[in-house]
């Protein structure tokens, strides 16, 4: 039965130092509550898995919770790179296992399949070359075909439209690689916008995007994905993706970003209210009037 | 000429993307470029993003790949696994459209590292899709500034395979567009320029690139930029990323 | 660019003596349109594949359209067996290649990714010692895990709820196999319910079944899965599903039904004048009833 | 005794179903216990069909595993191979819940041949999912009426695999429901009976049973039908696969 434990409660419960992580989500749904939670609460040693680190890794990167990335773009899209995933990479401060996306969700494809490996036929480069990325020998006609390895999270971290008392979770919109995170990891821990009663979103079968017995905690966290975006509810806060670019080059602007949204904050109502409301009003608007 | 370097990369860009074809778009100046094809000759052009957004028709540049306008004009989402595995794998996707950091005459892609991967002098975004997209696209078409650290005789990493030596690769690099000029790959799958912008000499081209260049026989001038791409650039990059 | 041939000059286009041929649906979407119209264009030497060969294919077998059966449940579900299948099967008229569900949707994921096999760990049966089904050695661990070769129909063949006029195809409900199917293979041709202009089905992304450009022709065929169902739209004819038991143990039977419902009809809208139209407006009451 | 043999097998098929549990229910007999379990003992049961079909709550009881009542009342419909991949092959599923021709002393299955395979005296429907619920459930379970031809000492074609020879598979057949009595599977893996129907005796089951039979040290009666759970049976079978 999923549990509903608040959200640093179930960080509490359910992360741990050393962990492997997968806070889903590509570029819609980032768990930024979720990583900042995880930042207040000093959690160390951690190995973070995402296809796309974003902004939320490099706060993360920054409070030094992690030992390892393993990813496959680290960029800021459309706006640059990851100035503080760029820094701790050339001082060598961090360890880093990186794939193509093709390969990286091909792992969790692995991973949420029970399989020990993933075929696909992507050429040769130099990351492949380095890793090795070793080949098995097709059964049918002579070929052989290159393979990776499964990757199985201890913990994937999502954040969801809403989910009901049952614990099944619902989402819309653009889901990248979220679901599959989720099934192939050993516990997944969600925040949703809602919670409403089974009896409102049970027809809306087609946004499931997890049944509850596959969920092992949820909790309530509007607002969980700012500055990414909930479709339909609020837009990308498109203007601190692009402040970061200039934020984040400075470590000491870094240190205080974080101490003013996140180690200055109690959770994540008191770092909504550190926002300027005029502008979180302007994301839901812009959602809404979308539709 | 009325128009910046990347705006021209942008237009000439757009000008090699033919209606009806499914261009797998990366961020940057391909984005750029894609659009403006899109609202000019290519209005049947199939706008695809490594996020899983499927025949999108933005009514402004997004900044993102997963932004929700892409999202909301779009003809459906796929699971990014399911856009790789079962659409770019398969050789439905006619184009890649990249860019990228460093390029050398092989077409080989670097926008992972400068410098040496494990003590890098700069450390970039890394592959994405890019080097999967060079791998399955029918052809790829790069655009990039025409900057001599950009062009060395070898890139300081593969990230997306161009074509290996002595050889062409069917579906390898197809094109290169830079401020300079236009490049195809012969025969051998050795760059080549063929074509001139406007006011730009054979000479300069030379000196920015890091290895003797290949030139093709008949070497021509790319046509400028006409009023209907300015405008189309113009009023993209006017609401690019913008909140409506 | 997809086509818009009607359903007959699709099938006399793009359907071949000797094609490997997938009709796909699961309960639901079944073709039985393209199926009869198959039959009255005396199609020869198919291999027939569906993981539930059901109604459509004992129709088409009685009718000596197929060679060759590939498939990994013969029965009609809740009712018994397949009349016509286990006659010929019995008599060694027809070639089968049987798997089990899991094996066969397998064998349609590696053909729509384009891989030559696709790995799973279903336990040793005596189908698969019949076969064999070889093993593959995974790099990551000492494991062998066993895998399915690809399978890539000439043709798929399937029904959905509407298209617009890019051959855009949208489905909702229950869609078993119908994806993969699709993805495939090396055409795919499509009847409808309805075509819709693309300002209307656009907004509808979530039932997007295939976009227009893997979509080789589109038909439209009302009523074109009956006695199977379309969700929402009309509901499973299981009053024929319990005749057919009886009705199809006698081959005259058979014939004669065929003779009045395929051969002897013109198209579909001749099939559906055949028809009680009272059991007609009953199954589309009770779709629409439900919701 | 008021109850018919299957009527008394999904009964006690039934209450071997515990509250919460995840069960993948196949077509026929299986499927009317799954959906009596649902209506008493374990509301919170979670049906799934091997059509995808996630947590279903059917109002009648369905024909078939696609039908529209099934998909309008469930939690969500799953590609059929998501379910196998994702749901049956990792273990997510509890129990199998199957019916089949022929058992065997192993628990292996048959449902695809009378006779031998190539020249078959009865072809039957065949595995569909049937082999790989049984090799991924965490335990199955077996309905079937006990007719001697239907217990032979070897099965005619081993369609799911129950355990091998020499050992007990732990996530095996962990119990068969006949019309006479209650078996389970010692730590052999070897079928066992445990319990009697009112009214059966041992020599009977002994008769009808192809080899020689294990006999669990203490035989149990098995209660008779309750009222509630006769009155929940006839309403499912009033009410099967008719349209509303």
């Amino acid at each position: 039965m999923t549990r509903f434990l608040p959200l640093e409660d179930a960080v509490r419960e359910y992360v741990h130092d050393g962990d492997v992580l997968y806070l889903a989500g590509f570029t819609h749904l980032i768990p930024f509550a979720f990583g900042h939670e995880i930042i207040r609460q000093g959690l160390q040693h951690l190995t973070l898995c995402r296809a796309t680190p974003d902004l939320l890794y490099d706060q993360m990167l920054a409070a030094g919770v992690a030992d390892r990335v393993v990813f496959s773009y680290a960029g800021n899209p459309g706006v640059g790179n990851l100035p503080v995933f760029r820094r701790v990479v050339e001082a060598g401060e961090i360890g880093i296992e990186e794939y193509t996306h093709f390969e990286l969700v091909a792992r969790l494809a692995a991973g949420a399949a029970g399989l020990p490996f993933w075929p696909l036929r992507s050429l040769e480069n130099d990351l492949s070359l380095r890793r090795p990325r070793p080949k098995v020998r097709s059964p049918f006609g002579d070929e052989e075909v290159p393979v990776v390895p499964a990757l199985n999270p201890d913990v994937t971290l999502l954040h969801a439209h809403a989910a009901d008392e049952d614990g099944n979770i619902y989402a819309r919109g653009l889901l990248g690689e979220v679901r599959e995170a989720a099934l192939a990891a050993r516990l997944v821990i969600a925040s949703v916008e809602e919670v409403l009663p089974a009896s409102e979103l049970r027809k809306d079968r087609d946004h499931l995007l997890l049944p509850g017995f596959r969920v092992t905690n949820v909790s309530l966290a509007p607002w969980g994905a700012h500055p990414s975006y909930v479709h339909g509810l609020y837009d990308r806060d498109t203007t601190f993706y692009t402040e970061w670019d200039a934020l984040a080059r400075d470590p000491a602007s870094v240190a205080a970003w974080l101490e003013q949204f996140v180690y200055g904050v109690k959770d994540r109502d008191d770092y909504l209210r550190q926002l300027p409301q005029d502008r979180l009003a302007a994301l839901k608007e812009a959602a809404r009037r979308a539709g | 000429m009325p128009v910046d370097a990347q705006g021209r990369l942008a237009i000439v860009g757009a000008r090699l993307l033919r209606d009806g074809e499914r261009v797998l778009v990366g961020v940057g100046t391909p984005n750029l470029a894609a659009n403006i094809a899109k609202r000019l000759h290519a209005p049947r052009l199939v706008l695809i993003y490594e996020s899983g957004v499927i025949d999108a028709y933005p009514p402004r540049l997004p900044l993102s790949i997963g932004d929700p306008d892409l999202v909301r004009t779009s003809l459906c989402v796929l699971p990014i696994h399911d856009l790789f595995s079962q659409y770019l794998q398969t050789g439905w996707i006619d184009v890649g459209f990249l860019g990228g950091a460093q390029i050398d005459r092989r077409g080989n892609l670097n926008s992972t590292v400068i410098g040496s991967y494990a003590h890098p002098k700069a450390r970039l975004a890394g592959s994405g899709g890019a080097a999967d997209i060079a791998s399955f696209a029918r052809r790829t078409i790069v655009l990039m500034p025409h900057d001599p650290r950009r062009f060395p005789a070898a890139v300081d990493f593969v990230t997306s395979p161009g074509h290996p030596e002595g050889r062409r690769r069917p579906n390898g690099p197809a094109a290169v567009v830079t401020d300079l000029g236009l490049f195809d790959y012969d025969e051998d799958g050795e760059m080549r320029l063929t074509a001139l912008h406007e006011g730009v000499d054979l000479a300069e081209v030379q000196g920015r690139t890091g290895w003797p260049m290949r030139v093709a026989p008949h070497l021509e001038e790319i046509p400028p930029p006409t009023p209907q791409e300015l405008e189309a650039l113009a009023e993209l990059r006017r609401t690019e990323g913008a909140t409506p």
